[in-house]
Order: structure tokens, then C-alpha cells, then sequence
């Protein structure tokens, strides 16, 4: 059999004599003839795109990336750099794993699907809820769904969804659009020193409220110090009481379900995932009694033919491709690789894993605000509350000039407004802390 | 063909929880007990038992790189394992929120991947936050509806032919759009009478897949068109079957205003089990100024940087909280430029040329044609979903079953380009060894996976969704 | 348990030659015809059909990340996946001829793991060189040769004992000395009295192995070395069960001058299905200047440079073609790191306590002790051989068996300190199901695994080593 | 269960609870007490090793191995920078294979045995000759091992071991220590512009010859021109004769059976491996009637009690493990792994790309050479042969002072002698040969 002398795609595996061997028992001449285009919108051009070996384009793109600058984030807000161990990586890799698809045939796909139950499960015992889905695609859309779920469920006629004033702006706008095409509107409570307002939420929480929207940590790193009262506030009006979070707080942090929440979203990306430009895992649990309202896939488990227990994927009927336009979310490819890497991730580190995490992000975010507010005209803590991860600091010379001066320095750190930084401890070394905190001596006077 | 099937002892591989819990101690904790849990128990395996774990599992799935994996609709490319690599680039792992100066290089590769993306659907402007196909379908409803308001027009309908991707209803309606669903025509293409009959003021969008899930290209879709243009409508195209269009014709030449690219599909990057994918949106010029917030443009020429971030002027706002899935974004745009202008164009060849051949051999009746990328064939008096559940004893992957309806007991079959004849062979000898065989011995399958048939009905009954719900 | 097993159709995978070939084509050969060959036919397979070849054949394969892997005197500890990341840097990937100031990197990494290696053994020098255990046994004889000679002695005989590797004698004969066989002592230790009679003028080395290939202890090993010095000979330590004395006791306080270490077991890099591993050879101050050339060492201060080459002054040359197994030596550095001094010590001890344990669990007797990292035990009336495959029916590895030959139908079992001590258990359940069985069974045995009984008489008989060999 | 409060390995996963359970099992208090270890030659002190955690460690070795001078390098002799597709990277890492030890068990290795069985079959089809083994450490202990079946073999009591005049420093020191414990005597026959000299090996050999061993292409890149008559002399005094060569060259050139070769050894890391400061991948095949003196593993075809075509390892007794100081060498860890490697890349390559990539490495040379020659000062080729890869060029003003300048440009060449260096053209781009013309063109004048 020869080799083929065309030049094409690395990926198809036709010798020219394959090629004539298919057409002829196809009965056509030529590829050409298989196409069933009129000619008027034939496209004879090109794209002008230049093919490259495999080699070249490694080099390429090491060569653009490499022009992204060496810095220290001190970011965080929603996006953590916590360390992927290697293995994680590997096992992730595993092509039986990347390369597999939803499981449409679950005898075949016992592995993921097993891996996948054990993301729900881990997502239930953290939360304490009865149900987590095994993806969405982000937080923000995660707290879309959420409130597309609660004007599902909702006895009453209301429509107002109310949600921090300190709501991370992305999720602010994606869950303006994933309210867009129902009568929901989003509205704000007010924050009262980084937590939630009780009083201008006991305000706004009537019965025509849906959802109460609530944070821990907030987007500033506070400890919502609150959140039974909230729990109440959303209870008493029959308003759904969503809480966002993610895996490593909620491991630390009062269990969701004992405060009263019935849905928990947020990102649980810090978990076995590289900080990937904002790409995350939307997590979503909820209560058990929403099962047949809960967007996106679920796995249960069943027995087979020989007995054995088995997984499958399960209440398809809520889906998209069953349900259509009925359906409970038009999501179909979700994150359901980078729930896989969350759960490996999770069972490495353990439930002991998963806290000390927490608590060294509570102890290093004091620390370095400590040592942050000992810098002269800076203070830190912003807000009086327990912090984990990040806090806000007031800057007395202009924070975006501060900002500025900062990159230079090789720090990248959010600026929040003409007098105020944010600062994350997550991703950084105790001795990356020490020089930052030295930068910062010399920008901020 | 046997499929691994690992266990300890017993008949399953144990959950991580049985294998091994610890429990986390709060005693230590360093905040004040009412903002802290009580108590937390979780599997915990060491990274020996965890890497055992996770490959045994692994084992027990079936992946493009097991064998063929002709899942209609779904395009399973082979993924290149270098696009792997370039993904993984630790210059490329960064934060989010980084000033625009400090990620130049992550710009530069979604600015040429917008880039390439417009040329190859013919598009005048491409956003690339969408981070799945439904999510693109989402945007581009979110897109059109901005573009009618914009022009003060309100416009409540999008047409969805009947044979189209369940998302497509679904997206619409998630935008808070009814749903014309549109009857197919005898030939399985769209019926220009009907859609003459649905169309109308409060047409917003058609939404189309071309060549259809029949593998049909739609002939009259400069008509279609014509005819959605003049009723006031804009025409969307689903990108789920642009494989087998490459380099032979362009949505934006066929009249198309808006589309999605399912990078999982067309561009090869991994479907890791159901996503993460990527779904990014093409427009005409006409639209861009509604794209989502931010475009990466080329920075003017008196800016010291080479690319930055431009809110689109009627922007729709955000449909992810931040810039989309970079690590699939970053795969595609390699797998482009590894193909160039002559792969991709071959690689839609070879589709074609695949699921002709296959057709060709297959025992089964198939009834619509000519096909392009894709052919669905009827299992007959078969029940497809069985037919599909005895492929898997070949060592195959079956196709997608029961699905269009319009075929009944459908078997929907897409080898995509991958597959050289020696496995199209394999495949053809699965489908027409299980075509002789009798419904007990169907029904009996899979004999050779890990698991032998599962019962979907107590899955559904008996809801067990996480491991406190399993008592044994 | 059922491991993989693939097919196309067939019983079996298919070889890659059976897959698909390609020719070569000569008639644009840039070389006249006489230097060419004609003709040349090879299997081709691309990407997509590589990448199955190989998954598929990876599944039809048992490592240490499928499950316990207990083959004694082997040393398979778990992995850490970290440390082919760190190998797998480009950085270190460079041509061995560079200048010496272009590859200071590489030669920090080299001269701290040499030194992590002199600490841990108790040496006071280390070669790199040697790329496998028994290449470093045939430097470590060669180094123990060259210092006799140079003495002006002329030394033939090595004293091995009867229960060692049996690298140890191929390894002594390589190096052209006699080999003396050391019969053991009744409590499965090294004879005083035997040895005694054994060491004379022409003792120029004894080989041992402590803890033994039993897992025994040489308790006397003082008065050993005490009477090998006495006699004029040098003492050998081979480090393939280092494992069990880390932290607790080094070869070179015990007397001894020479070792190597066997990296792929002691030190956790993998065995590769059989290799690359690497053996470096540490030596006291007296046999360091015999050691293969170049050794790396700190540049004196008034050097630009931080590390540079020296050749020990009477160097045996070299003994690989360059520097040995980088991208071992690399992990090795990497995971004696990752454990430092409490690690390694650990390591060993839970080495020595999973040994213990998972005997006392066993139902077949354990002739001798008090041993530690690994123990013998007899099948008895069983066939040691029968065992170990009806053994892989359980899905676990089996230990090494009939050999050492003291115990008869040996099993000599060695868990390492990776297995937990619910592996250990499933281990056990192994042992005993299978203990309980009957010869019938076993005989049968394996059932669940890719292959059943191979026949190991037919292979050798019909002797078919390549494709071009087998007709069917 | 609880976790772990001592420090350690982490690949260790005992528990307290679990240690103290098994200790209670075993009937001892403390591990300590399990250690039969006379306190005489207890070791008490420590290493002075500092644990690091798996980030640091990665941090560090790639701030170390960053001290690599960044070099185009154009060395060469025996160690070859062939581009390694990823896939093939992706796959050896499959940990089935990376993490298992030798087919002891054939039962349940049938995958490595079964890529070995291919990996011995390509180099069957290269060679010609019947019997491959599956692998040895590198080219100069495989040239070492052909030494020691020589003299296994030796029909005469001859001793004389004739090597090339310009064989490579490091595979004659290996082999004198191979030869050192037998009476073999390695002698040098002359070299001829670059070629076997023709009459001096005429000269030497004798009955007192035991092996004569040649290359092609030579350590300077030339082919051997001779073979055919090096064969015959050394048949026709019964003189092995051994083949040094590599798996890229064997696909363009004379198959080495076609000239009588009775062995062929080398390196075949060229296929698979990445340059790995000198790691190799030794490579063993002979004439099938030399099978019970092969040394290494050779792994064979047989049946299954199912009657099913399976692979093992044969012919065991041949290895130290059985045969102790009488085996054919005393190898038993070898480099299956890099084996696995060669099998797969030569896989993917196919006889055309093979071939294809030894044409080009004999254009690359040829035009490399003539453009070197036209720069000033330099003379290239220097040997009037046709090359592969790589050739030696005179230089008018003193090589080490060129060599030295070069490296300081970012170029790495061989510095031969006074006025000669050689230039190899593997893994280099042409862009990269372009501005290494330039280079030249500035340091040689």
C-alpha cells in the first residue's frame, strides 16, 4: 500500500490508494463529486491560513505566550491559584478520560461516570444539600441557572431577585442575561461593612422576591458573618435562599444546609484546576426536592444485568435534547472534565486536606493584612470581619496609581476604586509576601 | 474485545468513600466556632491509591483513542496530543484580571483565532467567550434579539426545523423567545412552504444546521435566506455539522448572519467526557456592535501594546463571567494552524468521503441522500437503542440512536475523517454482524463491557445520586 | 477483575504490521544506488491509528499504578508523577558533547544527587555512570580490580553468595574474575566458617546483599568485613535491597567500599517495563580515584564556573558512552528531595512494616526471620509458579517466585511502603483463596487476564522473535 | 479513621490508626523494634536532606536546569535531536507501561510485550538479520556486548578486535572495559578520507581476528562506501563482522545483511527519545544461528491455553538470572522503555518517513557543507565521501578559538583537532543554519 502524496490533514489516515479504493466503492470519481453544493455559494477561495508542523507551532505559541508578563498575582476575586499537584494532571490526561464523551452508553463509560458520581457526593457532603449536578459551565452562569431554577419553583407571582451590591460584576451581567427572556429582575441589597445588610435586606425581601443571593466569602474575602439570618429572611417570604461558595471555604465555613440555603452555586475551579484565564467549574447544588427542576447532568446510581452497581447518567428527561425547549437549561457540553480533575483533586487533599487549605488561607490573609497595615498610608483590613483569602485595604495616595507603580514592581493586585486595593494571598510564597509587602512600602508613601 | 473491568474483590471498583475517609479537625480552627462546620468526612487517598484509582477508571472508558467512536452529530475527532501541550503552557495559565499589558501573548493567540474563525465561516466579527455550543446558540439568540431592539423591533419567534439539535429550542426559549418548530420536507430538508407559512413579523431568527442532521446539505439556503431576510428575520447557523463544510463553502456566503463554532467538533479539542467545549460566535458586520464584552482588537498603532480589549458599542454584556474556556480555545487555535488551508479542507473531504464509504457498506437502509459528513441509517425492526447496546460487544462505539426522528429506529452515524478504511471495515462488519442477529441475543448486549446492560428505569426510580444514597 | 483485551475482530490486538505498511521509495534518493538499499517495507500508522495502537496495548498492561505489585528483590514503589515533569524539562534535554559551561544545570543537578547518594550510602564518592544495577555491580568490579592492581595484586576470585542476584556472578565473570559460590548459613545468612574457607590470596571482592535476599539481616556483617579486609579483599555491597535500611543503617558504616544503588527501586523511578534504571556506584576515599571518568565536581573559586569535570587519577575509563540515564537520574534527585531525611527514613520503615504485616496475614509458612523489607514464604505443596498465575486472577501482581531456591516454592514478597493497609489485606484474601485451592484451579489459572496460560515451551521451541517469523 | 500526625513519605498512606493496627498485628510497639539491626552499625544521624514540597522541587530544578546556556546546538556523533511528536510522549507515559517492571508475568503484560515484539520486528526489517534483542544500554556497551559474543563464538583462538582509527572516544573506552575480562585486544585499523581504509584492514586482519567492526555512517558523518569488501574480509577469515549503525540511516542505506554483516549494534535513540544528555537506546540484532548466545531479552510469539497468539519472554536461559556466571551478559534492567519509544516513532514514521527523514539529513549535509565551504577561511566537506547528517570541515585559522567564539554566538560545534570541526544539521532549522553561516562567516576569517 503507498503512502499518500496529497498534502492534507495529519489526522485522516488515507493512503492515495485507500482514497481509490473508497470512491470506487462509493461509485464517484472524485471527493469533489460528494459535495451536494450549488455552485453559487461554493467557496473556491482560501483562508489564507498556512499550515505549520506540530514543532513550528509549539514554537509559536511558546514565543506569544512568553510575551505575557513574569508577575506575582495577588488577584483572586472568585479566581484562586492554588497548586495542581502533578498527578492530577496525568490522571486528567488519561485519553480514556479527555477523550471520551458524555455518556451515552454507560456500559462503556463505567469510569467517568463513577468519577462523576463521586464529584456529586463530595459536592453533597460539603454542602450538606441532597443533589449537585456534575457541572455548569461557571459561577456566573451557575447563578443564572439558579435563578432561572427559582422561577421554576416559584409559588408566588414575584420576580425580583435580589443579590449583594458587591456582586462581582462578570456574574452580575451573565445573570442579567440568564434572566433576560423570563419577567425576573435583579436588584441589590446593600453590603454593611463587606457583609450583607440585614436591614436593607429585610427591606427588600417581600413576597415578591424569588431569591435571595448571598456570598461567602464575598468577593472581598469577608465571612458573611449572617448567613442564618439571611437563611431566614429568604425562608419567611419563600424566596429561594441561593448561597455562593466554593469547595475549599465550604470546607472550613458553616455547612450551607445548616444555615438554610437550598441552592449553592460558585466555582469549584480551585480545585485541581491551573488558574486557566477565567476558565472555571460552575458548581450547583441544590435541594433534593428540586431533582426534577435542576439544570444539567446528574449521574445515579443503578444495578446492571448482572447485578452489579453501576452508574449511569439519569433524569435525561430534563434535558435539552429530550425536552427541548421545556427543558430545565439548554446545557449540553458542560465542564464535566474539569469536575473530574475537582474530584481527584478533592480526594487527594481529603476532608483535612480540604480544611487546612482554608485555614491557611484565613491565617495568611491576616497575616499579610497585618503586616499590609503596618505599611505606611495603608490600612488593612478595609472591612472588620474575618477574612479568608483576600481582603480589601485604603490606600491614602490614589490606589491606581498605587496599582500601576505595583505591575512595575511585578505585582499584579486589583484596584477597586481611587482609594482601595484587594489583595489575595492565594498562589504566592511566604518569601513572594515579604517582597510584596516590601513593594508595596515603596509605591504606596 | 474485553473492556477492563477492575474491582477489589468484589464484583465494582469501590468508591473512593470506601476505600478510605479521614475526617477534617476543626479544633485548630483560626475563626470563632459559629462561622465554622462541625465536622467533615471525605474519602482521602493517597497519591499511590489515588493514581491506582483514577487508572482503573479510566480503563473502564472508552475514548476516540479506545477505537472508532462514530457518534452521529457529535463530530469525535481524533484530539492531537500535542494541542495538549501548547494548552498546558504555564505562560498561559494566568489570571484572569491581569492588567491587558501583562498578557499580550494570551491576546495575540485569541486575536488570530478570531481571526481564523472569521475566515472560515465567512464572518465579519467572532467572540470567543461562549464556553459550549448551547452557550454560543445562547449568545447568538442574545445577539439577534439586541439587533431587533435595536432597530426598535420586537420580535418574539424563532423558527427551529423539527430535525434540529435539541439546544436550539432550548437556548431560544432560555432567551425567552416561542419556538416555531418547523416540519421537514419529504426530501429531509427544510419545506419552503412551511417555512413560508411561519415566518413572519415576529420572526426573530431561523436557526439551521447545514448540511442537517441527516447529513443533508440544504440546497435552497440562498432561498431560505431570501425568504427570512425579507420577512425581517436573521438566519443562524449552527456550526455542530460545519465539518463537512470546510474549505467548500462558508455560513456567511450562504447568507447566514450569525453562527457558533463547536470547537470540540470542528476543531478537534477534546470532549473530556462531556465538555469543557467551546462554542464561539460569528457575525456580520451588521451585528458586531452587539457582540459580548470585551473584543480582542489590535491596539492602535500609537499604543505601546499590540492587542487590547474593546467593548463592543450595543455590547450584550457578559455570557461567562470572564473570557471563555482558554484551555480549549488554545487547543483549537493550534489544531487550525497545524491544518492550514489545505487540512482543513481535506479533513472535510475525507468526513465526507468517510461516511459515504461507510454507507456504502453497510447492510442497513439508508434512506436520505446525498449525505454529507454524516448518514443516518434505519435499524428497521430492530430496536435501534439494542443495535447500539450490541455494537459495543465489537469493541466499537455505537452511533447516535433514535435520533432524527424522521428515520425510524435511526442510527445516526458520523466516522468523521479519522478513520482510515481498515476500521470503516470494522465498523461496517459491527453493524452488519448485529444486523443478523436475533432481538434475544440483542437484547442480551453488552456482554463485553464493564458493565452489562444498565437498568435505566430503577436508576430513575430509585434516584441515588451521591454515595449517601447507596445503602450496601 | 477482568483486564482489557483488545481485538479488531480477532482474539488478539493485531500487530501494527497487520494493521497497515507503507514502502519506502528510492528513485529520489539524493545517494547513488550502491550506497541505498532497495526496498524496505514497515508498518505506518498515523496519529490517530498510532495512539490506539499503543492505548490499547498500555491496557493490556499491569504497572504499579494498576494495583499492588509486591515482586520481591524489585522494589516497585509507587511513581510520584511529578518527577517526569521535572525530567521532562527541555532545559536538561541537550546534546552530551556541550561545552561545560553551557549545561551548568545539568551539573548541579548531577553533583547534588552524587552527593545525596554518598549521604545516604555512606560513601564518600559517587559515579553516575552506570545505567542499570548490574552495569554499576560490573563498575563497582572493575573499580575493585583496578585498586588491586594498582596495589600490584592480582586478584581472580569473587565470593558471591548462593542466594544472590544473579547479576552478581554474570557481572563478576563479565570482569573475567572466578566466581565463588557461598553456600549459606542453616539460619539463611552468610556462614562464618563457609566464608573463611572461601576468602584466601586471590579474594578480591565479596558481593553481598543486606538485608539478604530473605530479608535477613547479615547480623555479623562486622565480623565480615573484619575477615574479607583481613583476608585482602574489598567488600561489595549491592543496593537492591537498600530499601529496608534507610536512615538506619549505611553500607559504608557497616565496612563496606563499594556499592551501587539501584535508583528505579530504592529511589522511585520508574522500571519502565524493564528499564532504563540506573545503578551509580559510590566508593570509600580509597577507591575514588579509580572511579569512571569524568566525575562531576565544584569549579575551584577563581573559576567562572560553579561545576565542572575532573578524571579521577586512575580512572577505569569509561563504562557508558557518555554520562548514563539523565532522565532517571533526574527523578531520582527529584524524589530523594521530595522525602529528605524524615521521608526516607519513613520509607523504609513502613517498607519494613508492610513486609511484617501483610506475613503475618499470609497462611503460608515463612520459613525464616526476623526479616525486613520483604520475606520468603513457601507455597509448600503448591507450585510456587501455579500460584503466582492463579494469583493474577485476583487482580493483583504476584511475588517473585522459586528463587530464592533455600525455600522451596518460594514467594518471596515485597510490598514496599506504598500499600495501605486495606491493599495489604486484598493482598492477603489473595494468598489465602488461593492456598486454599486446588492444583486443578491453579493449573487453569490465569482466567480474568489478558492472556490465558502462556505456553513458555512452545515459545522457546518454535522460536518466532520478530513478525517476519509468524505464518498465520 | 484519622490522618497522619508524624511527617514522612507521602507515598506512604498509613494512617496513625492503620500503623498502629498493623504494629499491633505483627505483635512489636514501634516500627523501630522491626529493624534487626545490631546497634553497632545503627545509623543515628541524618542525612541533612531538607523534605521540599513537590512545587518547590519543580521550581527549583527548573531554576537550575534554566542555567543551561540556551544553545543551537550542531553536534552530533551519535546523538541525534529528532523531533519527537507528542503523541509519543503522551503515550510512553501511559503508566501502564512506565510503571511496570519485566514480563515475569506475561499473562498480564501482553501490551509491552507485544510493542517489544514490534520494536525487535523493525529492526529485523532494517537490518535483514534475524534476531533482534529489546534493547541494551546504549551504542557503546551494544558495540561491548558484540565484543563478548564474538569471542563466545570464536571458531579461531584468535584475540584481535579491529576497530575503526576514528571510532568515538567514549565507545572505545566501554569497550576495552567489555573486553577487559577476556583476552580480546582491541586494535585500530586506518582510516582512508573518511572511509575504512581498505588495504591497512587487509593488513590486520588475520585468523588471529575475531571480530572486525565498521560504521556507516561514521562518527564524521560519511558512509561507508566498502562495505561489501569489509564484509568479505572479514568472513574470509572468519571474523565477525559487526555493524555499527542507527535506524534512520538503515532506512536509506545498504541493508546491512545485503553486505554480510553478522551483527548490527548502535544507538537507536534517535527514534522516540529526546535528547537526554546522552541517555541512549542501544541497539542488538544478529543472524538467527547466534540466538543461544544473544545476550539481553528477546521476547517471542507463542499461544495461550485459549489457543490465542500471545508474546513472551524466551529463552531465559541464556540470562543471568538462571544462568548466573555463565549468561551471555550479565544485563537484566535494560532501556525497554526508550525501546518502546523507538518502536512507536518508527511506527508513526512508517519505511517512508524513515526514509525521508535520512534523505533530507543527507541533502541538509551536503548543503550545509557546500555552504560553509563557500565561507572564508573554512573548507567543507574535508572527507570526499557523501555524508549523512553531518561532516567534518578544515578551518584556516585555529578551530578552538572558532569553537569558542561560536558558543559565545549561541552555537555549539565539535572542535576536532587544530583546524577541524564538524557540523551536524539534526534538529536545527533552516533559519537557524542561515544565521549559523553568518556566525561562521564572522568568527573564521
Amino acid at each position: 500500500m503507498n503512502g499518500r502524496d496529497t498534502s492534507g490533514t495529519p489526522y485522516a489516515p488515507h493512503g492515495d490508494a485507500e482514497t481509490r479504493t473508497m470512491l470506487d466503492a462509493v461509485g464517484v470519481d472524485s471527493e469533489e463529486d460528494l459535495f451536494d453544493i450549488p455552485d453559487s455559494v461554493r467557496f473556491d477561495g482560501d483562508f489564507g491560513i498556512d499550515a505549520r508542523t506540530e514543532r513550528e507551532i509549539r514554537a509559536e505559541m511558546a514565543d506569544e505566550l512568553a510575551k505575557n508578563r513574569d508577575l506575582v498575582e495577588l488577584l483572586g476575586r472568585g479566581h484562586y491559584d492554588y497548586y495542581v499537584p502533578s498527578a492530577i494532571d496525568h490522571l486528567a490526561d488519561r485519553s480514556e478520560f479527555l477523550t471520551s464523551y458524555t455518556q451515552y452508553q454507560p456500559e462503556v463509560t463505567q469510569g467517568f461516570l463513577q468519577a462523576l458520581f463521586e464529584y456529586q457526593s463530595l459536592l453533597v457532603e460539603l454542602t450538606g444539600l441532597g443533589i449537585a449536578n456534575c457541572s455548569m459551565y461557571d459561577a456566573a452562569t451557575a447563578l443564572g441557572e439558579a435563578a432561572t431554577l427559582a422561577e421554576r419553583l416559584r409559588a408566588t407571582s414575584g420576580t425580583r431577585v435580589l443579590v449583594p451590591d458587591h456582586l462581582e460584576s462578570g456574574r452580575r451581567e451573565v445573570l442579567g442575561n440568564y434572566v433576560a427572556g423570563t419577567d425576573l429582575v435583579v436588584e441589590s441589597y446593600a453590603m454593611d461593612d463587606g457583609n450583607a445588610d440585614l436591614a436593607d435586606l429585610q427591606d427588600r425581601v417581600d413576597d415578591e422576591t424569588v431569591m435571595v443571593y448571598a456570598e461567602t466569602p464575598t468577593v472581598r474575602g469577608c465571612i458573611e458573618e449572617n448567613l442564618d439570618a439571611v437563611g431566614d429572611l429568604a425562608d419567611d417570604d419563600d424566596a429561594l435562599f441561593v448561597l455562593g461558595s466554593d469547595p475549599v471555604s465550604l470546607a472550613l465555613l458553616e455547612e450551607p444546609a445548616s444555615v438554610g440555603a437550598d441552592v449553592v452555586v460558585g466555582s469549584a475551579s480551585a480545585l485541581g484546576l491551573p488558574q486557566s484565564y477565567g476558565m472555571d467549574l460552575g458548581l450547583f447544588a441544590c435541594r433534593e426536592d428540586f431533582v426534577r427542576q435542576v439544570p444539567g447532568r446528574l449521574v445515579g446510581a443503578s444495578t446492571d444485568a448482572d447485578g452489579t452497581r453501576t452508574y449511569t447518567l439519569t433524569l435525561q428527561t430534563r434535558e435539552q435534547h429530550i425536552r427541548r425547549e421545556r427543558a430545565t437549561s439548554n446545557i449540553c457540553t458542560n465542564q464535566a472534565w474539569v469536575a473530574l480533575r475537582a474530584a481527584m483533586h478533592a480526594t487527594g487533599l481529603g476532608a483535612d486536606g480540604l480544611a487546612d487549605l482554608a485555614k491557611r488561607d484565613v491565617a495568611d490573609a491576616r497575616d499579610l493584612a497585618a503586616r499590609v497595615d503596618d505599611v505606611k498610608g495603608v490600612q488593612a483590613p478595609h472591612h472588620g470581619r474575618h477574612h479568608l483569602r483576600e481582603f480589601v485595604a485604603h490606600t491614602d495616595q490614589p490606589a491606581p496609581a498605587i496599582g500601576d507603580d505595583l505591575v512595575d514592581e511585578g505585582y499584579a493586585v486589583h484596584v477597586l476604586d481611587e482609594h482601595h486595593v484587594q489583595l489575595c494571598t492565594v498562589g504566592t510564597t511566604e518569601s513572594e509576601r515579604d517582597d510584596f509587602v516590601d513593594a508595596l512600602t515603596e509605591v504606596a508613601r | 474485545f474485553d473492556q477492563a473491568r477492575w474491582s477489589d474483590g468484589d464484583r465494582h471498583e469501590p468508591l473512593s468513600s470506601e476505600k478510605r475517609t479521614t475526617e477534617a479537625d476543626y479544633d485548630d480552627s483560626p475563626l470563632p466556632d459559629d462561622l465554622t462546620r462541625d465536622e467533615l468526612e471525605l474519602p482521602k487517598l493517597e497519591e499511590p491509591d489515588l493514581v491506582r484509582h483514577y487508572t482503573r477508571l479510566s480503563e473502564m472508558n472508552y475514548g476516540i483513542d479506545s477505537g472508532p467512536y462514530p457518534l452521529g452529530s457529535c463530530t469525535m475527532k481524533y484530539n492531537p496530543a500535542f494541542t495538549e501541550d501548547v494548552a498546558a503552557d504555564p505562560n498561559g495559565l494566568v489570571h484572569p484580571d491581569r492588567p491587558v499589558e501583562a498578557v499580550q501573548g494570551t491576546l495575540s493567540v485569541l486575536h488570530s483565532l478570531q481571526d481564523y474563525l472569521a475566515r472560515i465561516g465567512g464572518m465579519d466579527a467572532v467572540t470567543l467567550h461562549p464556553p459550549a455550543g448551547a452557550a454560543g446558540e445562547f449568545t447568538g439568540v442574545l445577539v439577534a434579539d439586541a439587533y431587533h431592539e435595536a432597530n426598535g423591533e420586537d420580535r418574539s419567534e424563532i423558527i427551529v426545523p423539527e430535525s434540529a439539535h435539541g439546544t436550539n429550542f432550548a437556548s431560544a426559549a432560555l432567551a425567552g423567545f416561542d419556538v416555531v418548530s418547523l416540519p421537514g420536507g419529504e426530501d429531509g430538508r427544510v419545506d419552503l412552504e412551511a417555512l413560508e407559512e411561519a415566518l413572519g413579523d415576529d420572526t426573530a431568527l431561523l436557526m439551521l444546521t447545514n448540511p442537517n442532521t441527516l447529513g443533508l446539505f440544504e440546497r435552497d439556503i440562498e432561498q431560505v435566506a431570501d425568504m427570512v431576510h425579507d420577512a425581517g428575520g436573521l438566519l443562524y447557523y449552527d456550526g455542530a455539522n460545519l465539518n463537512a463544510l470546510l474549505g467548500r463553502g462558508r455560513p456567511g456566503d450562504m447568507g447566514f448572519d450569525v453562527m457558533h463554532y463547536n470547537v470540540h467538533k470542528t476543531f478537534a479539542t477534546p470532549h473530556g467526557g462531556g465538555g469543557p467545549g467551546a462554542g464561539p460566535v460569528g457575525v456580520v458586520d451588521e451585528l458586531a456592535e452587539f457582540l459580548p464584552d470585551p473584543q480582542v482588537v489590535e491596539a492602535p498603532d500609537e499604543s505601546p501594546l499590540h492587542y487590547e480589549f474593546e467593548t463592543p458599542e450595543h455590547s450584550v454584556g457578559k455570557v461567562h463571567g470572564k473570557y471563555g474556556n482558554w484551555l480549549v480555545l488554545a487547543k483549537a487555535y493550534a489544531y487550525i494552524a497545524r491544518l492550514g488551508d489545505d487540512g482543513l479542507s481535506d479533513a472535510s473531504a475525507k468526513a465526507v468521503l468517510n461516511a459515504n464509504y461507510l454507507a456504502s457498506q453497510v447492510e442497513y437502509d439508508v434512506p436520505y441522500g446525498p449525505f454529507h459528513h454524516e448518514f443516518v441509517a434505519s435499524a428497521g425492526d430492530q430496536d435501534a437503542a439494542d443495535v447500539a447496546k450490541r455494537m459495543l460487544d465489537y469493541g466499537v462505539h455505537p452511533p447516535t440512536t433514535k435520533w432524527p426522528e424522521i428515520v425510524s429506529e435511526a442510527l445516526m452515524t458520523e466516522p468523521t475523517e479519522i478513520e482510515g478504511k481498515r476500521t470503516l471495515d470494522q465498523l461496517a462488519r459491527a453493524f452488519n454482524e448485529v444486523a443478523s442477529e436475533d432481538d434475544e441475543t440483542l437484547a442480551a448486549a453488552p456482554e463485553r463491557t464493564t458493565a452489562a446492560r444498565i437498568d435505566q428505569t430503577e436508576a430513575a426510580r430509585d434516584l441515588r445520586l451521591s454515595w449517601r444514597a447507596l445503602d450496601d
